[in-house]
C-alpha cells in the first residue's frame, strides 16, 4: 500500500504544474490546491504570484512558516500569509493580461512580467464534464426543471475568458460525471473559448482519481494522457462516459519521491490535513 | 451653535423589522466567514416571506438556512455551499428542484456586474464573462449583443441588480453608520453600494474617534441602520474575533440534508432549537454556552 | 464699502443652499465650496454628507476643528476631518441613486437615506456658459484646432448623469464667458439631460461675481434670477453674451448676516484665505 | 531548499532606461499629490520623444512638464491644471494650440472605464458619461451605442487604454514590489491595474514585515520595479511625507507661462536648473536646499 494519501499525490502532482513565473488563483477544493500552490512557493517557485480565497489574499509564504494548512478559503488567518489583500470584486480587474494577447503567444516576454493578475492557472471543479472539457457546476435536467440543482458556477465563466489554463478536478470517476455532454455548460471546454475569440484557452487537463486527460491540439477533443498508479486504460474505459481516445503514448503518472512527500509534510502540511 | 449628528443605532428587533414581506435584501459575507447572522435569525423569527435574496459571490448556509425557513421567493447567488463541510446547499436543492424558488442564475462576476451596474446608475453593465455558457439562456434578463467596437465579439448586458437593504456584518461601526472590517471584506462593500439603504451588524460599537484613527479602514461609510451583536456571526466565522463552530455547522448539515430527504421534522427542530425557542440574540448565545464561544478566540493578525 | 470679501459672499451663499440631508461633492474652485460645506456642516446641517477633492475623503467637521481652511482639493490634511477614504474611481461607483429613478421625485422618502451616494449638488466651473446652461473646460475653436486649450472637462460630463444639480460657477461675468453657445460642450444643460432620459438634471444655478441666473422650467433657458448687492439688471445685460431674460420677479441676494460672517470665521476659515 | 524571491529594486538611472521613446507610460498621483517627479526629471534628462501619455484624472504640472520638455507625443488626459495656482497648463496651452501633441479627450471616467476595460481584460466598457456632450466628437474612439437592454438610451463603448509602464509614487515599498500609499490613493491602482509593467517610485524601501502589518494597507501589488527617491515627489507633496513646495510651483507657473508667452529662453533655463544641471536626484534635492526640504514636513494623521 501506498504511503500516501490520493489528496497527497494530487497536491505533489499540481506543484510540480507549477512554473516560477506564474500567476495562480485557488478555486475549488482548497486544502489540495492551497497544499499545491504553496508547497511550489516554497520549494521550486518562490516567485510565483498567489490568490488565495475569496478574501483575495495575495499570499507568499516563501519565508512565512505554515503552522496548519487553511481548512476554508475564506477564514482570518490567510491574512497571515498574505502581503495585499483586496475586496473579491478587485479579482476580476487583474483580469487583463499584460501585453493583451500577445501574452498568451508560447514564449511571450510578458511571462515574466512581476505584477500579480489573474491568472495562468485556475482549478475548477464540476459534477459534469464532457470530452470537450465543458464542465457543469449548475445541475442536472433541463431549464426550468432541475432533477439535481448544483451549487452554481461560482465565476469559472468569468475567468474562462482570461486565464491561460484551466484544470477541471473531479473528486470521482464514473459515467455520470464523465459524459458525452454536459446538461449545463458553467465552465466552457476548449472549442468554445476558441469560437468565441477568448484568450483563455479553457482546461488544459481534466484530472479524476483515475487519470489526467489533455486535449488535442486539433480537434480540441479531450484525450487520456497519463495514469495514476496502479490504474488500466481499461479502468477508464469502463468508467467513462464517452469514448477514450489517447495521446500518443499514454503515461502513468510518477509517484511522489519522498523529497516531495517531506517537504509536503514539513513545510506546509505539518497536521497531515491532506494524509486523512 | 452647531447642531447634533443623528445616531442611527437600533435593537436587533427594531431593525428587523424595517425588513418587509416582498422585499429585496442583500446578505454580506463569504464562504463561512462574515455573515450577520443575529439578523438573519430575527428575520425568521419574525416570518419573513417572498424575500427576493440577493447572496454573496460564495454564499455559505445563512442563505440555505433562509432558505429552509421559507423566507425566499427568489435568490440571486452563483453559489450556495460550504465547501468541505457541505459542498452544495441542502435547503437549495431541496426548494429548487420542487421548483420553490427561482433561482437568477449568474455567476461572480455577472453578480458584480449587476451590483456595479446599480451602485453606478448605468442602464447595464457590459461583460464577457458568461459567453458560451449556458447562463445566458437559463437567465431572461441577460442580453448578449455584440462588442459595438470590434464588431466580432459576444458581449452580455447585465441589468442592475439593486436592493432595499444590504445587510453586512462588521468587527466596529460607530454610531453614524461607520463600518470598518477587521478581516477580508469579500465583496460586502459592492452588495452595500448596490443598496438603497444599508444596514450595519457590528461586533462592537466604538467611538467615532477609533474609525477616524485609519479612516482607509473604513468600509461602509454612513450606514442607515447599525445594530451592535456580539458574536452575531455565530455559527461562522467573524474576521478580528472568532472562528467559525465546526461542530454547530456539522449539525446544521445534518438537518438541512434530513429535510432534503424528507425528514421535515428534524428540520422543524433544528429551527426552534437555534432559532425560534431563543426569543432573542443573547439567549441564542446561551445555547451554545460560554466556554464555546470562547473557545473560538482568534487572535489579533491586522496591526492599526 | 462691505466688510467682507467675494468670496466670503459665496462662500456664504451656497452654505444656505444646502440642506440637512443633502449628499455633495465638492468640485472646482476648492477654498470657496470647501468653506460652503463645511460652514453648513458646522452650522444648520451636521448630516450633510460630504465628499471633499480627488482623495475621496468623506468628510464631517461638526466636531473637528478646522485648523485652517485647505487650499487644495487633494492635501493630506484633508484626511484629518474624514472618516472613510476611497479611492478616485470609486467615487463614481457611489452614483446610482437609492431607488433610482424614484430618488428624484420632489418629496421622496429617499432623500432621507443616510448613506453616501454621488450627489445632491456638484459646483462646477467653466470657461463658457451659454443660455441652455452648457458649459464649456474643453477650449475654444473648432475640432482639430484650438484657439484656446482649456484644462479639458475632468468629470462633469459624468457627473451629470446623475446628479441632481450641477452649480456652474464663473469667476467673471463678461460676453467671452456667456455666450449664445459654447463652443463645445463638457456639461450638459438642462435640455440635453433631459433630452438623453439623464435622472441628473442638470444645472441649477448659473453663478458669476455679479448675478445668479436660474432656468425657465418649461423652455430650460436661463433666466436672470438674483442679483448680487449692488450690481444691476442694465449692468448683466451689458456684460451678456445672449439675450437675458428675467425670471417673474428678480431677488437681490441677501448679504451675509453678522453670524453668517462670524460662523465662517471663527469655524472654518480662522486664517481668513477667503478674506484676501 | 527553498530558493530566494527576486528582488526587485534599480536605481533611478537604470529604471527609467526601461522607457523607450514611442512608449505609453501612466503617471500617478493627483492634483499637487504624490507624482513621481524624480523620475520624470530622468526622463526628461534622457530626451525621452515621442511618448503616450496617461495622465492622473486630475493632472498637474508634472505633465505640463513633461509636454514642455518635448517628450510627449499624445496626451491622454481629462484635466492638466494645478488648481489656484495655474488653472490651465501653460505647456499644455502652448502645445495644444499650435497641434504640437494630440489629446485623446475625455473626461474623469471615460479614462477609467479605458483603464478598467484593460485591467479586466475587456474589449470595452460601457458608460453613460459623456452622452450629449462634445467629447465623442472630439475622440474617434469612443464609439456610442444604444442601451441592449432598454433600447432607447445612448451608451458610449470606451476601448482598453493599456500602458507600457506605469510609475506610480508611494509611501513605501519593499524589495519585492509591494508598495503602501501613507494617504490618498487617487487613481493610482486604477492606473497601475491597466499597466503592462509597474514602476514604484518608494519615498523609502522597507522590510517585506513593515508590509506584511497590514496587507490591506497594500495598494501595489509585485511591482516590477521599485526605486527609492527620498523627497522624489517634490515640488508636489507626498501624503504622509511632506507637502507641496509652493514657492517652487509659482516659479514653475511663471517660467511656463513665459514659454507659452514666447519667452522660451526662460523656459530653457528653468529645465536647466532645475532638470539638466543637476545630474541626478541628489543634486536636484541639493539645488532646493536642506532647510526647505525639512520646513515642508507634515506630522502622520493615519496609524497602523
Amino acid at each position: 500500500m501506498a504511503d500516501y494519501s490520493w489528496k497527497e499525490l494530487m497536491a505533489i502532482v499540481f506543484a510540480r504544474e507549477i512554473k516560477d513565473s506564474d500567476k495562480i488563483t485557488s478555486g475549488a477544493h482548497t486544502e489540495i490546491f492551497f497544499a499545491a500552490t504553496m508547497l511550489a512557493q516554497k520549494t521550486h517557485a518562490p516567485n510565483m504570484k498567489l490568490q488565495l480565497g475569496g478574501g483575495v489574499t495575495l499570499c507568499n509564504v516563501v519565508d512565512v512558516d505554515v503552522e496548519e494548512l487553511p481548512k476554508t478559503s475564506t477564514g482570518y488567518e490567510l491574512i497571515r500569509y498574505a502581503e495585499s489583500v483586496h475586496d473579491h470584486p478587485d479579482t476580476y480587474l487583474f483580469y487583463g493580461a499584460p501585453g493583451g494577447a500577445r501574452y498568451y503567444k508560447e514564449e511571450s516576454d510578458l511571462r515574466e512580467v512581476n505584477h500579480f493578475w489573474f491568472a495562468d492557472k485556475f482549478f475548477v471543479g464540476g459534477i459534469q464534464a464532457d470530452k470537450w472539457g465543458n464542465t457543469n457546476m449548475i445541475g442536472l435536467g433541463k431549464p426550468g426543471k432541475f432533477t439535481f440543482r448544483g451549487p452554481g458556477t461560482i465565476g469559472i465563466n468569468d475567468i474562462a475568458v482570461g486565464v491561460r489554463d484551466t484544470y477541471v478536478f473531479l473528486t470521482a470517476h464514473d459515467k455520470r460525471r464523465l459524459v458525452e455532454k454536459v446538461d449545463f455548460i458553467s465552465h466552457p471546454g476548449k472549442k468554445i473559448c476558441r469560437d468565441n475569440e477568448f484568450y483563455g484557452g479553457g482546461p488544459k487537463w481534466i484530472v479524476t482519481p483515475k487519470c489526467i486527460f489533455d486535449f488535442d491540439p486539433d480537434t480540441l477533443e479531450a484525450r487520456l494522457a497519463m495514469l495514476f498508479p496502479g490504474v488500466t486504460l481499461a479502468d477508464v474505459r469502463a468508467n467513462t462516459g464517452f469514448e477514450v481516445k489517447t495521446a500518443k503514448k499514454v503515461e502513468t503518472v510518477a509517484p511522489p519521491k519522498r523529497e516531495e512527500l517531506d517537504a509536503l509534510r514539513t513545510l506546509v502540511d505539518k497536521t497531515g490535513v491532506l494524509r486523512h | 451653535m452647531s447642531k447634533k449628528r443623528k445616531e442611527v443605532v437600533a435593537s436587533i428587533p427594531d431593525a428587523a423589522a424595517k425588513i418587509k414581506d416582498g422585499m429585496t435584501i442583500a446578505v454580506g459575507g463569504f464562504g463561512a466567514d462574515n455573515h450577520p447572522m443575529a439578523f438573519v435569525r430575527e428575520l425568521i423569527r419574525n416570518g419573513r416571506k417572498d424575500l427576493t435574496v440577493i447572496a454573496s459571490a460564495t454564499a455559505g448556509l445563512e442563505i440555505d438556512l433562509l432558505i429552509g425557513a421559507g423566507c425566499v421567493k427568489k435568490l440571486i447567488a452563483p453559489y450556495v455551499g460550504q465547501e468541505m463541510y457541505c459542498p452544495i446547499g441542502h435547503n437549495l436543492r431541496k426548494y429548487a428542484e420542487s421548483g420553490q424558488i427561482e433561482i437568477w442564475e449568474c455567476s461572480e462576476y455577472i453578480l458584480y456586474a449587476g451590483l456595479f451596474a446599480a451602485a453606478a446608475g448605468q442602464e447595464f453593465f457590459a461583460w464577457r464573462g458568461g459567453v458560451g455558457t449556458s447562463i445566458v439562456e437559463l437567465n431572461k434578463d441577460l442580453v448578449e449583443f455584440t462588442d459595438p467596437i470590434g464588431k466580432t465579439k459576444k458581449v452580455i448586458a447585465v441589468p442592475p441588480l439593486r436592493s432595499d437593504w444590504t445587510i453586512i456584518h462588521v468587527g466596529w461601526a460607530d454610531a453614524y453608520g461607520n463600518g470598518q472590517h477587521l478581516g477580508a471584506r469579500f465583496g460586502d462593500r459592492w452588495l452595500a453600494r448596490a443598496a438603497d439603504r444599508i444596514m450595519i451588524q457590528a461586533e462592537r460599537i466604538v467611538p467615532n474617534s477609533v474609525i477616524r484613527k485609519n479612516p482607509f479602514m473604513t468600509t461602509i461609510a454612513y450606514a442607515d441602520c447599525v445594530i451592535e451583536a456580539p458574536y452575531g456571526g455565530h455559527p461562522y466565522a467573524a474576521h478580528g474575533f472568532y472562528k467559525e463552530d465546526v461542530e454547530f455547522i456539522q449539525d446544521y448539515v445534518r438537518c438541512s440534508e434530513a429535510n432534503r430527504k424528507g425528514d421535515e421534522a428534524t428540520w422543524r427542530d433544528y429551527l426552534k432549537r437555534h432559532v425560534h425557542a431563543p426569543n432573542d440574540h443573547y439567549a441564542y448565545l446561551e445555547t451554545v454556552g460560554i466556554k464555546k464561544l470562547l473557545d473560538l478566540y482568534t487572535h489579533p493578525i491586522v496591526s492599526w
